[in-house]
């Protein structure tokens, strides 16, 4: 049951991604009949194929439309914000050359796995941080901070709400 | 000279420069990365000569596999050039 | 049936069948000989030892490797420079390519 | 092999190369093109295919493909082979 | 069905390569039957092709055309690639069959049971196929294309015994320079399209001017040919090669340098038969010298028996390239010797195929039965191994080109062309063939002569109608040459010689 | 790799497999076709291999060489298919039925069902390629790890 | 316009490639070699196909009129691609396995089969 | 319409340079993976954002298919991006290199 | 017209810091250097192909740009997993 549910959502996620490409194709909708139904067979090989792998630690969660619409407006809310600050800072940083960097270690206390990637790549992404490391076991997270103004810090204090969200999203 | 020509003419410098710096490092992984950078390039200029098709194939063997094979052969033996 | 034995060449022919009567004519004198040592030879006596030169030999046969010796030491100096182009050193090779490319520049466009 | 007899014949290759590079005709205006006229207009009437190079790929010389697909299926054979574990 | 023989001929074995790890994981008595089988096939296929061939002239098969006869659209030049089977590729392709149907019998039981045994296989079947596109094709990029399909799966081969340390390494060496001189083929044919926008031989050859850029595509086609073929200063890849291949294999390597030496022809002659000065012919002969003395001094010193028949096997390339340069000479001057030598040196591809093959099947026979294939612990295998010395003996006789057999008779046609073209050629190539023949004598001696020693194999009856095969041909064309000469090697000398306005004219009509 | 790497290489094998599928899928409308979507399948693979070890992808070596010849035999027999006139010959380009369809001259948006056996053969070597790519570099990346010197 | 410079550019890359199996003593730089031929040779192909101010030969969403690139060296550089990683991957195979056995990449050490 | 593609293109030009620059400038592995990360993400984002507005301007097919292929590649690059500097800078760790002038290194001390 | 233009000036002023890059990839000390530089290069070829797409009015050529997006990571991830296990 779970391998079907594992197909179903992997050949749904495929069959999106192909319609997307293939939008504007013809007179059924956006889309010919031909690309549909292609579309359809290419995307259940692909599941068949890809499902066992893309489900494998979980994850149905990311499947629930709020937390999708909640992650569109993180988006284009606070992460753009926060990159645009983040390109400001690096614009500051390579024109003065002024840095201060250290790799410093907090637990935001994310447990699963979606969560984790997004706040790494949000971090990755943001003001003065790189994530270096993941600890898979304590959910310890190692970033290189530009400007280490706290040897040991709060979650908060390298990248501000960003945990806030990714348990909204993700967890 | 159409600013085509100058992109297609700064492309081929720089092919020929990433080429002459994959023959020259001695660091092996170096050179592979240099080649990947030359491989990306290549496919840059393949795009620039409006050879899409050319380009796809040469960023999918280019960026990608021979990268892969490259370093997993650099893997499997040794990093550095001997002298 | 002339035709298909013969080999018309530039100047004349060359028949196969003349030279089969020949080889079979020497095959058949050396066979005429050795029945002639063989009626004097006998198993287990000194003659099955090899014998060259007055010395007796301690390996019972003249190895492959030994034949020709005078033969190969006289062609000494051609032979050492041949060993040294087949260095087994690719690159000498890829070497030798790019000198017969060179030159096949030259013969055909100059 | 001598090392400056290398460089010679470099020197000598490489400079017909480039020599020859430059005496083709300029760069951008194709000297014979019925050929290649001929695919750019009949690959729709005559294959149906909208992209010439895939018609040309795989129906006008698609004996060609079928040789680059032995290509890489010789490869692969051959790097499985060397590659392959052996029973001791 | 017939009327599709020539692409079958190469499409089969390539189907067969294909399907080869399929079969193998039924049975692998399922897959050694079907090895077997393809062989059979397409060496019956070239039988056919040929017996067409010799009779109705040029064979022309137009791939994914209306018909296979549409050579031109209405545009009037050809499109598509087309095959074009004239009498010289018909031959090309019988010794390929000739031989395959000699190495895959033997092949199936000497390569031993293991996962490599299956890859072994299928690269045998693909580097057949590569042998017969490549004999086959009129297309200048499809000749490539099967040039490098031979090339990576020669070098395949090549690498199979990956537990010594010498068979990675030749086949190192030689993929190396295999790659370099197919890119050379490439570039020759870039430049040629480039300035022809075409792609088929005899409409490119229809007109070729002789200009500074055809030049420089022959230059990058000769060049990267003649390593391919292994002449002398840049045959080095070749002793390696013949050498570490396991010995059933190694027929069809001698095959493929073969191939390569037909595609020079086929450039030399048909595509740029005419236009060529004197000075292309005499560095094809010079080189042709070159090889045979240098092979034939080479092979003296040798201590392992494979090295020294593949040095024996790279001295018989030069003979085919002085029969063939002296013919090359001859066609801007005209002159009718150039016919006779000509003919000589493709009557030896076809000899020097039977000759070496049954060499190199001899040497797999000994290491079968001892383990080595060092002289200096070989000996005395003529009492155990009775049949295997008599076909040594035949097949170096043959190659030292003693008489009754048939490598006198495709040597001494090749002696008499050169000879009037200047003495001093035929001089050297006699001197080379008396070093062979004391090499050979050599090799004999201390193989197969000797006192008994202990041998850890038997014969299987296989390996002996493999050299069964390649003996009766040697028998029988040391025997009636004329023959053969007369209908097989003459109509295909003809082609290249005098024969490309035929060629021209089968493609591009009258 | 962590779990960042391994998360996003779950997301992307789908992504590119449906994306080289897409390109083959697609050879006869827009840049693309049985070589360059098999080479980017190919690289999901590869993805695959680097972040989660090519010990997890082992097992699939006999089903990726079973998966390569058939690619191969399919692509021959779609040559043998021409044979009713020629070896290659284009059977089924506007014929009418699958892959029928005839196409205007000029340019025009595209239509699947177009071009006779090209699909057919895209197809093919598509599977060829992703298989063979991806068993090269599943062996590169196996060799050494199993057998001692 | 910039006058035959393509082609001067590839033939620097096959120049570079050829130079490169000449002095470089490392089994894997000789292999980066054959790959900088290859790409001299690809590139040229392509640039042989180029026409002055044409688009790629795929009539879908085809601007009207204008003129197309050659199509026949896209597809045979589609072609030499192929068999360009083929080789690539068939050659470091052998290295590798050359490695295992001698524990060395370099050229003057890796002569077993000499003379 | 025109001005927002304009403006789009000189935030991603300035950006992206940025980024470039930033290569050069900064002394190790890590903060140069920060300034080209971040800036070439961010300056790619703007110019693939100006396509997106070319495509939408122009209307059709053919430019809302551009604007789908611009978005793609967008969402392609926020994927892999940062993920892609987040394995190198591990590896760069890993394989010994030490941050430049670093006031605290948890990872050292972890001993990972 | 001029919008075109403008975004092919885009695309060349890119490439212009492309070229930048490659200096980093010429003398970055440690192959961790280069790799950066390596990757900064490929969003930045990312960014010139789907524009210069958009400048040639060409939409099917911006497949290209997907396809390197989407597999320069492949090769950033090769370089990263050498990186740290080949060093071991």
């Amino acid at each position: 049951m779970r391998r079907v549910a594992e197909v179903a959502a992997t050949f749904a996620l495929a069959f999106l991604v192909y319609l997307i490409l293939t939008a504007f194709s013809g007179e059924v909708g956006l889309w010919s009949w031909e690309e549909l139904i292609g579309g359809a067979a290419l995307s259940f090989l692909v599941a068949l194929a890809s499902s066992r792998l893309l489900w494998e630690r979980g994850g149905w969660r990311l499947l629930n439309p709020v937390r999708f619409a909640t992650f569109l407006v993180y988006l284009v809310g606070p992460f753009l914000l926060a990159m645009a600050k983040a390109n400001l800072d690096v614009a500051y940083r390579v024109i003065t050359g002024r840095i201060n960097p250290g790799i410093v270690r907090f637990n935001p206390g994310l447990k699963t796995d979606a969560g984790r990637t997004l706040l790494a790549n949000s971090i990755t992404l943001t003001p003065g941080t790189l994530t270096l490391e993941v600890d898979d076991a304590t959910g310890d997270f190692y970033v290189h901070w530009i400007n280490v103004s706290n040897v040991d810090p709060k979650p908060e204090d390298v990248c501000g709400s960003f945990p806030k969200w990714a348990r909204v999203v993700a967890e | 000279m159409t600013i085509w020509a100058a992109m297609l003419t700064a492309t081929l410098v720089m092919v020929v420069l990433t080429s002459v710096l994959a023959v020259v490092l001695r660091d092996l992984l170096a050179a592979a990365l240099t080649l990947g950078a030359q491989g990306l390039l290549l496919a840059l200029a393949f795009y620039l000569l409006q050879a899409p098709d050319v380009a796809i194939a040469q960023a999918g063997v280019g960026a990608a596999l021979t990268t892969a094979i490259f370093l997993l052969a650099i893997w499997k033996t040794r990093r550095k050039e001997e002298e | 049936m002339e035709e298909t034995i013969k080999i018309f060449t530039g100047h004349g022919h060359w028949s196969p069948l003349i030279w089969v009567a020949a080889a079979l004519g020497t095959f058949s004198v050396a066979l005429l000989l050795w029945l002639l040592g063989r009626r004097e030879h006998k198993r287990g006596t000194d003659q099955e030892i090899p014998f060259l030169s007055g010395e007796r030999m301690e390996e019972p046969r003249v190895s492959a490797l030994h034949l020709y010796w005078g033969f190969a030491e006289a062609l000494k100096p051609i032979l050492t420079r041949l060993k040294t182009w087949h260095s087994g050193v690719v690159n000498d090779y890829a070497g030798w390519f790019l000198l017969i490319l060179a030159v096949v520049f030259l013969l055909v466009i100059v | 092999m001598n090392r400056w007899l290398a460089i010679a014949a470099f020197c000598l290759a490489g400079g017909f190369l480039i020599f020859g590079a430059t005496t083709l005709r300029p760069f951008g205006e194709p000297k014979r093109t019925e050929m290649d006229d001929y695919f750019n207009r009949f690959s729709q009437p005559e294959v149906a295919a909208n992209n010439a190079v895939t018609a040309i790929v795989f129906d006008y010389r698609g004996y060609d493909t079928l040789g680059e697909a032995t290509v890489l299926f010789t490869a692969v054979t051959g790097v499985a082979l060397v590659l392959r574990r052996l029973k001791k | 069905m017939s009327v599709h023989a020539p692409i079958l001929v190469i499409a089969i074995p390539l189907l067969g390569g294909f399907a080869v790890p399929i079969l193998a994981r039924i049975h692998r008595t399922v897959r050694d039957l079907w090895v077997v089988l393809i062989a059979c096939v397409v060496a019956a296929g070239v039988g056919y092709v040929a017996a067409q061939v010799f009779s109705q002239g040029i064979w022309v098969y137009v791939l994914g055309a209306k018909t296979p006869q549409e050579t031109r659209v209405s545009a009037g030049f050809p499109i598509r690639i087309m095959l074009t089977v004239d009498a010289m590729s018909a031959f090309m392709g019988l010794i390929a069959g000739i031989l395959a149907l000699a190495a895959f019998p033997f092949a199936v039981r000497f390569i031993p049971e293991e996962e490599g045994k299956t890859l072994a296989l299928a690269l045998g079947l693909l580097l057949l196929a590569g042998i017969a596109g490549m004999a086959y094709t009129g297309d200048l990029f499809n000749f490539f294309v099967f040039l490098e399909v031979t090339s990576i799966a020669a070098c395949g081969l090549i690498g199979f015994r990956t537990w010594t340390s010498r068979a990675p390494e030749a086949a190192f060496k030689t993929m190396l320079l295999y790659s370099v001189s197919g890119l050379l083929f490439l570039l020759g044919i870039a430049f040629l399209y480039g300035e022809y926008g075409a792609l088929n031989l005899a409409y490119i050859s229809a007109q070729l001017r002789g200009s500074m850029v055809d030049r420089i595509a022959l230059a990058l086609f000769l060049s990267g040919l003649l390593m391919k073929v292994a002449a002398a200063p840049v045959h080095f890849w070749a002793p390696d090669a013949y050498g570490e291949a396991p010995a059933a294999k190694t027929l069809l390597l001698v095959v493929n340098t073969q191939v390569s030496l037909y595609g020079l022809w086929r450039i030399l002659f048909t595509l740029y038969g005419g236009k060529l000065d004197a000075g292309v012919g005499w560095l094809v002969i010079s080189m042709g010298l070159l090889t045979m003395a240098v092979a034939a001094l080479m092979a003296i010193g040798q201590t392992d028996l494979g090295r020294l028949v593949a040095y024996g096997a790279v001295s018989q390339i030069g003979y085919m390239l002085l029969g063939v340069g002296v013919g090359l000479v001859s066609l801007t001057s005209r002159a009718d010797y150039g016919l006779v030598a000509m003919k000589g040196g493709i009557f030896h591809m076809l000899n020097d195929a039977l000759t070496v093959g049954l060499l190199f099947l001899c040497v797999g026979a000994v290491e079968w039965v001892k383990g080595t294939r060092d002289l200096r612990e070989l000996g005395g295998l003529g009492h155990q191994l009775p049949a295997v010395a008599l076909c040594f003996l035949l097949a170096s006789l043959a190659l030292a080109g003693i008489p009754p057999l048939n490598g006198f008779a495709s040597k001494i046609m090749i002696y008499e062309g050169s000879f009037r073209l200047s003495p001093i050629l035929t001089a050297l190539a006699v001197l080379a063939s008396i070093l062979l023949l004391a090499v050979f004598a050599r090799a004999f001696q201390g193989v197969f002569l000797g006192p008994r020693t202990e041998i850890t194999g038997r014969i299987h009856w296989v390996f002996l109608f493999s050299m069964g095969v390649l003996a009766v041909g040697i028998m029988v064309l040391g025997l009636v040459p004329g023959f053969f000469v007369e209908q097989v090697v003459a109509p295909a000398a003809e082609a290249l010689w005098r024969g490309r306005a035929l060629y021209l004219a089968a493609i591009l009509g009258g | 790799m962590t779990v960042v790497v391994r998360t996003i290489a779950r997301v992307l094998l789908p992504l590119s497999l449906v994306f080289g599928g897409y390109v083959v899928m697609h050879g006869h409308l827009t840049p693309g076709g049985g070589f360059q979507g098999g080479a980017v399948a190919a690289s999901g693979l590869a993805m695959v291999v680097v972040a989660f070890g090519a010990d997890r992808l082992a097992k699939k070596k006999g089903l990726l060489s079973v998966l390569e010849s058939l690619g191969g035999v399919a692509f021959a027999a779609l040559g043998f298919l021409g044979l009713g006139l020629t070896f290659f010959a284009n059977v089924l380009a506007k014929t009418g039925g699958l892959f029928g369809n005839p196409v205007p001259y000029g340019p025009n948006p595209g239509d699947l069902n177009t071009a006779g056996t090209l699909p057919l053969m895209n197809w093919a070597v598509g599977f060829k390629v992703l298989a063979g790519l991806g068993a090269v570099v599943l062996l590169f990346a196996l060799f050494g790890g199993e057998h001692d010197r | 316009m910039i006058g035959n410079l393509p082609f001067v550019v590839c033939m620097i890359l096959v120049a570079l490639g050829l130079w490169t199996l000449v002095v470089k003593r490392n089994l894997v730089k000789l292999v980066i070699g054959v790959g900088l031929i290859e790409s001299g040779v690809n590139l040229f192909l392509v640039a042989l196909g180029y026409v002055q101010g044409g688009i790629p030969p795929i009539y879908t969403y085809a601007p009207a009129d204008a003129p197309m690139v050659l199509p026949t060296p896209q597809a045979l550089t589609l072609t030499s691609i192929v068999i360009g990683v083929a080789t690539t991957a068939l050659m470091l195979a052998f290295a590798v396995v050359i490695y295992r056995h001698k524990g060395t990449l370099d050229a003057r050490k890796i002569r077993e089969l000499r003379g | 319409m025109t001005i927002l593609m304009y403006v789009f293109l000189g935030i991603g030009a300035l950006f992206n340079g940025l980024g470039a620059v930033a290569l050069h400038r900064f002394p190790d592995v890590y903060t140069r993976l920060h300034g080209a990360t971040k800036c070439t993400t961010f300056g790619s984002i703007f110019s693939i954002l100006a396509v997106v507005v070319y495509g939408a301007a122009r209307g059709g097919p053919l430019g809302m298919s551009m604007v789908i292929r611009a978005l793609l590649a967008l969402v392609f690059l926020l994927l892999t991006n940062p993920t892609g500097s987040h394995a190198l800078a591990r590896a760069a760790h890993r394989a010994g290199i030490k941050p430049f002038r670093a006031v605290v290194d948890r990872l050292e001390e972890v001993g990972k | 017209m001029i919008v075109e233009l403008s975004l092919a000036v885009a695309a060349a002023v890119l490439l212009g810091y492309v070229f930048v890059c490659s200096l980093r990839l010429a003398i970055g000390p440690t192959p961790a250097d280069r790799a950066v530089a390596l990757d900064t290069i490929n969003t930045l070829v990312v960014a010139i192909m789907v524009l210069l797409g958009a400048a040639l009015d060409l939409m099917i050529i911006m497949d290209v740009a997907l396809v390197y997006a989407l597999l320069s990571f492949v090769g950033t991830l090769y370089v990263a997993r050498y990186l740290e296990e080949g060093l071991k």
